[in-house]
């Protein structure tokens, strides 16, 4: 497409804010406060968003598709800004960036056999002129997650498992061989096992076919072993973002505090139980203090109460946190990594 | 109603309901509802059209004009009082002559700004009206049949600015019943016999009123009406179809019409059914083949299959009624036996039809009613006779104007098939059956004839503007009124008034006719009184125009299925008591109600 | 502020322009039909008076005057807005010169109390017994009552109402023949007075509940079927929640497009029912507007029509502003 | 006495429409038996039908699925009867009281028109005695304090919180009072690792303290090593291995639980993890003999024969394995 | 084929919907083989009651009432039909593309909407058929019947897809590369299935009395027979009053029974959209 060069996806400064409560009561929402990323889409990157739930990854994976409006900034995808592209435009955009959402059970319109949205896929996008042609192009997605089109053939959302589900909605993202898929917990309905041909399968894919994903999980060791980056996330603001090896050595304690609170698939090692203090102290939808997580931070300073830190570049990273005020190299506008 | 006695109470049909019930204020062109003003407004003089009889109702006796017309010197009676107590004299009647004359929109200020130039008082009970022009029929304007012009008690319309807004209510009553209560939404309305009764025209000239109270009920769609008759709770009906009165006059134990038997109906409302055409729209421009349609029906089957035998036949342009028959009919029937028309140049047809009345005595009998023998009853029963049904001549009368039929279907001399509809309101009863019976017997005859029903207003608004080729609207033709008079109308086809169609034409001529002969008649009649012998020579000649020319197809009377319930009243006028005309929402009925009687029943 | 700035103030400005092009387009079709109202009055005057020509011709020319019909159409309108604004809906023409403000106030009690009983009754009927026949859907009662009622909802207007009155006015005399209060009464606040209007508006009102009901329970039960499978009936269920919660979820959960007919039929009561007026004598506004089209009353028309427009375009605007509590899904933009 | 024992269970969805016949042997005669208060944690791969055993383990037999074969028996306080033979009544009985379920997707399952705190209502309701709803509601704020939910969510409507919260309030409803029973199928997977460590800490209390019974499906091995005291492991509509979180994890003896413990990736370790080879099996045209065998390693000749049977081998683990016997 | 006959089999309310609204169909096919013109009055002897001869007995026009009913389910048929049909095609794309795009566009099909919605509809209908005067047959009836009666279930269908739209699988569809009316067709049409249906149904009824009011008004034909006709002339001839109940009775049955057949169609159709619902149905 010639109106689409550039191979950036740039989110720029995002703020959406929702309105809560019914009527004219209400409080807002910040779900997503002032976030900037950056993909290079010819380099093909695995970038993994993960934190809190509530903390408003689906939501920013939502205005990175376009489908819900920021309340400010904007999102560029290849230099067009997709809340004002034209009709042609966005439907190269649908082609070329692909989502598989959260919850597989609302996904698949309960009336509809999943298979149609295989093949219409796969039609509409000029796959293949019918439904016969394309049946080649569906069984390939679908033996790539485990699936058959015998398997599936016929039935409705409900008479499949979750983790089947789950894995039609990703055979359906990859029909289209899209240069970026939004994968929104992908895999987490779906057995150890098959979980790992999965996510072998994203790897595979992006290595050969620089496939880029956006890796929404709170599976921290699949992220670990597929991804390039992450992003943590904390109410609505990335709090550490750098190369995914950071959770190896977290900088910010609440990346520190996900780390250690990953259980271990071993009966000896059980997690004790985790300090109360730790989680729910103060987990009002708008926190009192400046730092979000100044309420639960076992390293708090009185700073962290009244002012909201600044990120600050640490070892390739960058860290929203008090504690690197003196260490890091302070940063003036968006994330630039 | 709480507080009244039932059997003390007439109620009777309403008929429609007032959209705006508290408006007592006749003067204005809205103002006119039925009923009411038999009870509580008075004229001058009045006609009762069965018998004919001329009464001098306000005034002492019938007005006196000078040579020329241009004088009217009214005498009136005495000891007349308003129900507020106010004697009536000549000031009001001067005083409503001169309020009409001042206000515009008023109805008959066109009328008192066109012919009256003075009114002025002779005395206190004698009024002289000096005229702009000779009109030897002013006094029509205070003659009442249906209604004329009522005179406003001067004491209370003195004090009026806008007359358009004045409702005049309560009314102050000029009849023997004032006011008494309503329905602030139009459905009933209740009045009650003034206590000095006899300080009206109708306690000096019938007696004391039958009624204490009178009570008008509109119950809504006919059959609620048959149910309220039959629970004896509405005692005169004013009309219904054929089918519900059938069915009332069945069941009802103490229900009965104008007649006990066959044909029941009252027989003499004047006016007469047709079928118009718009004689600009071809070709119904051509006589010829208003001849050929007129003779290709059969009125026995009509009589028989479409109106159960009910109306007289009636081919001429003027109303059957029992009284204008002894006038028009019967001394026309020669004539109608030897008209002749040209079939084809040289061949002659008599198209009339003496036979026809008996043929439906026949016919009656068969059906079990009682038909008389005498064969003066057997008329009067069924009229005089009709059009012969010729569709042989039909044919021939049509295809000399290059009308052709083929496969049974009739052709408009340019090949494309004849084609047209007839217009009509399904309300007014009779003239719908009147219709089907000719879209059947036209289609019969091979003419693609239909009919659209339409509702009263837009059938108005289709005849005012030609826009129809048949129509069954009334009145065309001329009904008069309860005097022989025919000028009043008929004035209105006089080509002065003409209007092409397109435009609306409000008067009588929505058949747009345009003829020197009709002008003539119009004009001289005009110059005479109505008195003149020479005037009852100039409408038969008028009746005489028209049927040759065939300017409508004439079918029968007007009648009326009025119905009344014996059950609390009693002393109604009947076939067999026809004291005075059954139309109780007319005028006049103020001098038939209060013969009335209690049955006594509770 | 924001929200009223961002989803209130629009949807106002709608109102007023709907309001708009629905007066303009009421006040433009009446004058394309054929009926005049003068003429109207003229065709009445000429088969009851004994006038001569010549007068009627001028009669007619100062009616056309006085009823300002001679004037230019643009001129019209412009001064029926002006009027309008003052609250002023002009003369009836047929009726003329009683305002037509009249004409509506004695009338607009009757029709807004009947009407207001019946829709409101007709809706939660329907709806109650829609929800109920689709959830035992299985039950025997369930499916006679749906034969029954789908039975009832195609009877036209007029036998329904003419069925009703022949047995309980007339072979059962139980309730009256005609009218809205019995003969004589005043309007007060008597229990007499009340009773008597009650008994009165007892049989136009199930007339019309019978067969508005039809469409209610037929959609709502549609509605209702569709949700009796989602995920989160079934999980009430499940955890053992009364039924008559469930019930309530059903209604609930169904609302939106049922709550949209009953705020618009609200409003659209001001334009009566005509049939049911009829047959039951009942004197409300339907009669009214049915006869001042056919007598080309514009201005009774209208006058009735500003009043029914404004009522459904409040309506409209009304459910508009309730969407987000009736759906809290939908959101406010 | 176990609270639930299943014998010779056999659920299949029967489908029969407009020509089309398929079967899916969701359930294929499986026995077992659940304790009172223990953990059963229950593992198998993807669509082998977990969901179908717990939902028939619950009685919740909807069309298509069916019951060939089998009962369910619920037995304690002296109460003994097969699940599919209850009146609606004492079905009605032991919903949420004796019994408590969250399903799968449990995201979607909130009414979309009310708000959390009314849900909450409803579902108590009708299984308390007194209901008094300021001091129910003081309860569900301490309920959903121990799930990490802030009071406000009582207010609000379920599209406004995230997968996670949902996902928990869910629980919060299954578990606030405390039956006998939780079944839970895939209750954290919307969950970060956070919270999903508080959650577990919450069933783990409230099984301590209650001394009830949870039986939880889930994907997560992690969760199981720290939740479950016992594990049953399905495959294609059997359970082919049983045995206590311990020896499950220290000596898997079926081929294809160690595949699924030994398939996990761990933080700080990139190499290449496999995963089992083949596909799953179809469970409408399931293989015959052992259903693992096409894709096991260790395969002979006798598995693509005859159906392994469930053997115990030592106290409590049983597994379903030719090599093994 | 196959789907019909399984629905037979299984669901008894479709079977009864689909041997009415055939019973009807077949009526109105019958209406082409007359064995005489059943339109002329007067052809039998009038208001007979039902028997072998005149199954439906005849009227007060002496007309066979079942011959005249045959015509009148015909057009009926053509006038309900066709401006249900149109009105809610019509209803369904103002309205789900109202309500699906949202914002600016929303807010101009409603006020387009409204404005319709707001106007009296007999007033208007009244304009209309008098511009078009003359042109007026069951099927240009049906045309301008169906083009004035989009508005209010354009409002209804608005207010669903308002909130089908925000469901997840609308972004599935989307990212499959449905359009916007495809998106709408098939995804959440099969939502509102059995309501426009029901919807339908009522839109049918309406134009039925309609065209009997337009008749009345002068603007169509009072004798072209349709059902509402039918039963505008039973009234006029009193034939309740009369007792003639098989006459006023026909066409209101052939009405019922036209409602109930299309309503349990719907109900059966309804079940059958609906996996669920048909899965537990058809395997029990
Ligand atoms: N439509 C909405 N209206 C109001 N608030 C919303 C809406 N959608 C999301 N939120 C709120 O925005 C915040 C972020 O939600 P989001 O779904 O993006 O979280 P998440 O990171 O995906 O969480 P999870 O991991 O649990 O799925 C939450 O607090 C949620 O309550
Ligand atoms: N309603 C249904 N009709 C037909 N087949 C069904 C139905 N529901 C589930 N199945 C099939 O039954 C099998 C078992 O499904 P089930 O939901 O029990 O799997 P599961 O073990 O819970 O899987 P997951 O971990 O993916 O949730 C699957 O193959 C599924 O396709
Ligand atoms: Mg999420
Ligand atoms: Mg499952």
């Amino acid at each position: 497409m010639s109106s689409m060069n550039g191979s950036k996806l740039v989110v720029n400064g995002v703020t959406k804010i929702f309105k809560m409560g019914s009527g004219f009561s209400r409080i807002n929402i910040t779900a997503v406060k002032d976030i900037s990323l950056e993909i290079d889409l010819a380099k093909g990157e695995i970038f993994t968003l993960a934190g809190e739930s509530g903390s408003g990854k689906t939501t920013l994976s939502r205005i990175i598709l376009g489908i819900i409006e920021p309340t400010y900034g904007k999102v560029l995808y290849r230099n067009k800004n997709i809340f004002a592209m034209k009709r042609n435009e966005r439907r190269q955009f649908i082609k070329e960036v692909q989502v598989v959402s959260q919850n597989p059970f609302e996904a698949f319109n309960p009336l509809k056999k999943v298979e149609s949205y295989l093949f219409k896929t796969a039609i509409r996008f000029g796959l293949a002129r019918d439904k016969k042609g394309a049946i080649p192009h569906v069984e390939k997605a679908l033996k790539a997650v485990g699936l058959s089109l015998a398997e599936i053939n016929d039935r409705y959302p409900n008479e499949l498992s979750g983790g089947q589900l789950q894995r039609v909605a990703i055979a359906r993202s990859l029909i289209t061989q899209p240069s970026m898929i939004v994968a929104d917990e992908p895999v987490s309905m779906i057995d150890a096992s098959l979980r790992m041909s999965i996510i072998n399968l994203i790897k595979q894919l992006n290595e050969e076919s620089k496939i880029n994903f956006i890796y929404i999980t709170h599976d921290l060791a699949t992220a670990y072993y597929v991804s390039h980056k992450i992003a943590i996330m904390l109410k609505g603001e990335v709090v550490e973002l750098g190369s995914i090896d950071l959770l190896t050595e977290p900088l910010h304690p609440y990346t520190e505090l996900l780390r250690t609170s990953i259980p271990e698939p071993d009966p000896d090692k059980a997690l004790e139980a985790i300090d109360k203090e730790l989680v729910i102290s103060k987990r009002n939808f708008d926190s009192d203090f400046a730092c979000k997580f100044a309420d639960r931070c076992p390293s708090k300073m009185k700073i962290c109460e009244r002012e909201e830190p600044k990120n600050y570049i640490v070892n390739g990273r960058i860290v929203k946190c008090h504690m690197y005020s003196n260490k890091g190299i302070k940063m003036t506008n968006s994330i630039q990594i | 109603p709480p507080g009244i006695p039932r059997n003390e109470t007439l109620i009777l049909d309403q008929i429609f309901r007032y959209s705006i019930p508290h408006n007592f204020n006749v003067w204005t062109p809205v103002g006119i509802t039925p009923t009411r003003q038999a009870f509580v407004f008075d004229t001058l003089w009045y006609i009762d059209q069965h018998t004919g009889e001329w009464i001098n109702s306000l005034a002492a006796e019938p007005p006196k004009y000078n040579d020329d017309f241009t004088q009217m010197i009214v005498k009136l009676r005495e000891g007349i009082y308003w129900s507020d107590g106010v004697e009536f004299t000549a000031d009001d009647l001067i005083f409503t002559v001169e309020y009409l004359k001042a206000h515009e929109g008023l109805v008959w200020n066109a009328d008192f700004n066109a012919y009256v130039d003075k009114v002025e008082k002779l005395d206190k009970y004698t009024v002289k009206f000096t005229l702009k022009e000779p009109y030897p029929r002013f006094h029509n304007l205070f003659t009442a049949r249906y209604n004329a012009c009522y005179i406003m008690p001067k004491h209370v319309w003195e004090k009026v600015e806008d007359p358009g807004s004045f409702d005049f209510f309560p009314p102050v009553s000029l009849g023997a019943y004032v006011y008494k209560d309503s329905d602030p939404s139009g459905y009933w309305e209740l009045f009650e016999r003034r206590e000095d009764w006899q300080r009206t025209s109708v306690g000096v000239i019938t007696g004391k009123p039958g009624p204490k109270y009178i009570l008008t009920i509109f119950y809504g769609p006919s059959e609620k009406k048959v149910m309220a008759m039959l629970s004896n709770e509405l005692d005169v009906l004013m009309d219904l179809d054929l089918e519900a009165f059938k069915a009332l006059i069945r069941r009802g134990k103490y229900v009965r019409s104008w007649y006990k038997d066959f044909p029941w109906a009252y027989p003499d409302e004047i006016d007469m059914r047709n079928l118009s055409f718009n004689l600009e729209k071809y070709p119904f421009n051509i006589k010829d083949v208003r001849w050929a349609l007129a003779l290709a029906l059969n009125i026995i089957e009509l009589e028989e299959n479409y109106v159960g035998g009910i109306s007289r036949v009636n081919p001429i342009p003027h109303p059957a009624t029992t009284y204008h028959m002894k006038y028009f009919h019967i001394p026309l029937k020669p004539w109608l036996e030897q008209l002749e028309i040209e079939v084809t140049p040289g061949e002659k047809f008599k198209p009339f039809d003496s036979n026809i009345p008996f043929e439906l005595a026949k016919w009656a009998r068969k059906q079990g009613y009682k038909v008389p023998d005498d064969p003066d009853k057997v008329i009067e029963m069924f009229g005089i006779g009709w059009w012969k049904y010729a569709p042989d001549v039909a044919t021939k009368l049509l295809e000399k104007h290059g009308f052709k039929k083929e496969n049974g279907k009739w052709l408009l001399p340019d090949g494309t098939p004849w084609k047209f509809s007839i217009i009509v309101a399904p309300d007014e009863e009779d003239a719908f059956r009147q219709t089907m019976w000719a879209v059947d017997q036209w289609k019969k005859f091979g003419i693609d004839v239909s009919m659209i029903t339409l509702e009263r207003n837009p059938f108005y608004a289709k005849n005012q503007t030609g826009d129809f080729e048949c129509t069954t609207a009334w009145g065309v033709g001329g009904s008069p009124s309860a005097s022989l008079d025919k000028w009043p109308y008929i004035n209105g086809y006089h080509s002065r008034f003409y209007k092409p169609t397109g435009e609306t034409q409000t008067l009588q001529n929505i058949i747009r006719l345009k003829d020197p002969e009709v002008d003539r008649i119009i004009d001289e009649m005009g110059a005479i009184s109505p008195d003149d012998p020479k005037s009852y020579e100039l409408t038969k000649d008028w009746i005489k125009l028209w049927t040759e020319n065939m300017w409508t197809i004439v079918l029968t009377s007007f009648k009326k299925m009025i119905t009344y319930n014996e059950y609390y009243w009693t002393n109604y006028p009947t076939a067999e008591n026809p004291y005075g005309q059954p139309l109780y929402w007319f005028m006049g009925s103020r001098f038939v109600i209060p013969h009335f009687e209690k049955t006594g029943r509770k | 502020m924001n929200l009223l700035k961002s989803y209130i103030f629009p949807r106002l400005v709608q109102w007023v322009i709907v309001i708009l092009i629905g007066t303009t387009v009421t006040f433009i079709i009446p004058r394309f039909s054929p009926v005049n109202p003068v003429d109207v009055v003229m065709a009445s005057l000429a088969s009851y008076q004994t006038t001569d020509p010549q007068a009627m011709l001028k009669l007619k020319e100062s009616l056309e005057d006085m009823m300002g019909l001679n004037e230019n159409i643009f001129v019209q309108y412009f001064k029926f807005w002006g009027r309008l604004l003052k609250g002023d809906l002009g003369p009836s023409l047929a009726r003329f010169p009683i305002p037509v403000i009249r004409v509506i106030g004695n009338a607009m009690p009757w029709t807004i109390s009947l009407l207001l009983i019946a829709t409101i009754l007709g809706w939660l009927l329907g709806m109650v017994l829609g929800t109920f026949a689709a959830y035992y859907s299985h039950k025997s009662w369930s499916k006679i009552l749906q034969v029954v009622i789908m039975a009832l909802y195609p009877v036209p207007y007029y036998v329904m109402a003419l069925i009703l009155l022949m047995i309980f006015a007339y072979i059962f005399p139980i309730f009256p023949l005609f009218g809205g209060v019995g003969i004589g009464l005043k309007p007060s606040l008597s229990l007499n007075f009340i009773l008597s209007v009650i008994k009165h508006g007892f049989l136009p009102a199930v007339s019309i509940i019978l067969v508005s009901i039809g469409w209610r329970f037929m959609s709502q039960r549609a509605l209702t079927s569709t949700l009796l499978s989602s995920d989160f009936i079934v999980y009430a269920r499940i955890a053992g929640v009364r039924n008559r919660k469930i019930l309530f979820y059903l209604f609930r959960n169904s609302l939106l497009p049922q709550a949209t007919d009953l705020a618009l039929s609200l409003g659209g009561i001001f334009s009566g029912a005509l049939i049911t007026e009829v047959v039951f004598s009942y004197p409300g506004l339907g009669q009214i507007l049915y006869s001042a089209i056919l007598q080309g009353d514009y201005n009774l028309v209208i006058g009735i029509s500003v009043f029914s427009i404004i009522g459904v375009a409040t309506g409209a605007l009304i459910i508009d502003l309730l969407y987000p509590f009736l759906d809290p899904r939908i959101r406010y933009s | 006495m176990p609270i639930v024992s299943a014998k010779n269970l056999r659920a299949y969805y029967i489908v029969d429409v407009y020509g089309f016949k398929r079967t899916v042997k969701a359930v294929d005669d499986i026995s077992m038996e659940i304790n009172e208060n223990e953990i059963l944690g229950l593992a198998g791969e993807s669509g082998c039908g977990k969901s179908t055993l717990m939902k028939v383990l619950l009685g919740l037999v909807i069309a298509p699925l069916k019951v060939l074969n089998g009962q369910v028996i619920y037995s304690f306080n002296g109460f003994e009867k097969n699940i599919f033979e209850l009146s609606e009544k004492e079905l009605e009985n032991l919903k949420w009281e004796v019994f408590s379920y969250i399903p799968q997707g449990s995201m979607n399952i909130l009414n979309p028109t009310r708000k959390i705190g009314d849900t909450f209502f409803d579902f108590m309701e009708p299984h308390m005695e007194k209901f008094d709803k300021k001091y129910v509601r003081e309860i569900i704020i301490q309920h959903l304090g121990n799930l990490d939910l802030p009071a406000e969510i009582l207010e609000s409507f379920p599209h406004q919180l995230s997968g996670g919260m949902k996902q928990r309030v869910t629980i919060a409803l299954a578990t606030i009072l405390k039956p006998r029973i939780i079944f839970a199928d895939e209750p954290t997977t919307a969950l970060d690792v956070v919270v999903q460590r508080d959650v577990i800490q919450l069933l783990k209390n409230i099984q301590k303290n209650s001394k009830n019974t949870i039986v939880l499906v889930t994907h997560d091995m992690a969760i199981h090593a720290n939740l479950a005291t016992r594990i049953a492991v399905m495959y294609a509509g059997k359970i082919i291995e049983i045995a206590q979180t311990k020896d499950i994890f220290k000596n898997p003896l079926h081929p294809y639980t160690k595949y699924l413990i030994s398939s996990l990736p761990k933080i700080g370790d990139k190499t290449y993890k496999k995963s089992i080879p083949g596909a799953p099996p179809s469970l409408a045209n399931p293989p015959e003999g052992c259903r693992f065998h096409p894709r096991c390693p260790e395969a002979k000749k006798e598995c693509s024969e005859s159906v392994p049977e469930l053997i115990e081998l030592e106290t409590g683990h049983k597994v379903a394995c030719f090599r093994i016997n | 084929m196959k789907i019909i006959k399984d629905l037979f089999k299984y669901d008894k309310r479709f079977s009864v919907g689909f041997i009415f609204v055939v019973l009807i169909l077949f009526m109105a096919i019958l209406s082409f083989f007359p064995p005489y013109d059943p339109t002329i009055p007067h052809t039998f002897p009038r208001d007979l009651s039902p028997s072998l001869k005149h199954i439906l007995g005849t009227n007060s026009l002496g007309q066979d009432i079942f011959w005249i009913l045959t015509i009148a389910v015909r057009n009926s048929l053509i006038i309900g039909g066709i401006s249900a049909v149109i009105s809610r095609t019509l209803a369904i794309l103002i309205g789900s593309l109202a309500g699906y795009l949202g914002g600016r566009v929303d807010r101009v099909i409603s006020t387009v909407c409204d404005s319709f919605v707001v106007i009296p509809r007999l007033p208007l209908l009244i304009l209309f058929a008098f511009i078009f005067r003359g042109f007026l047959n069951p099927l240009s009836m049906a045309i301008l019947l169906g083009f004035l009666d989009w508005a209010w279930p354009s409002k209804r269908y608005r207010s669903q897809i308002l909130s089908l739209k925000e469901s997840e699988f609308t972004n599935t569809a989307r990212f499959s590369g449905a359009y916007t009316l495809e998106i709408i067709a098939e995804e959440h049409m099969p939502f509102l299935l059995s309501y426009v249906v029901a919807d339908s149904i009522s839109g049918f009824i309406w134009a039925i009395g309609m065209e009997t009011s337009l008749s009345v008004l002068g603007l169509f034909d009072l004798s072209i027979p349709t059902l509402g006709t039918t039963i505008y002339w039973a009234n006029y001839y009193k034939s309740m009053l009369l007792g003639i109940w098989w006459w006023i009775g026909s066409p209101v049955g052939a009405l019922i029974i036209t409602v109930i057949g299309l309503y349990l169609l719907s109900v059966g159709l309804g079940d059958f959209l609906d996996p669920k619902v048909r899965l537990q149905r058809l395997s029990k």
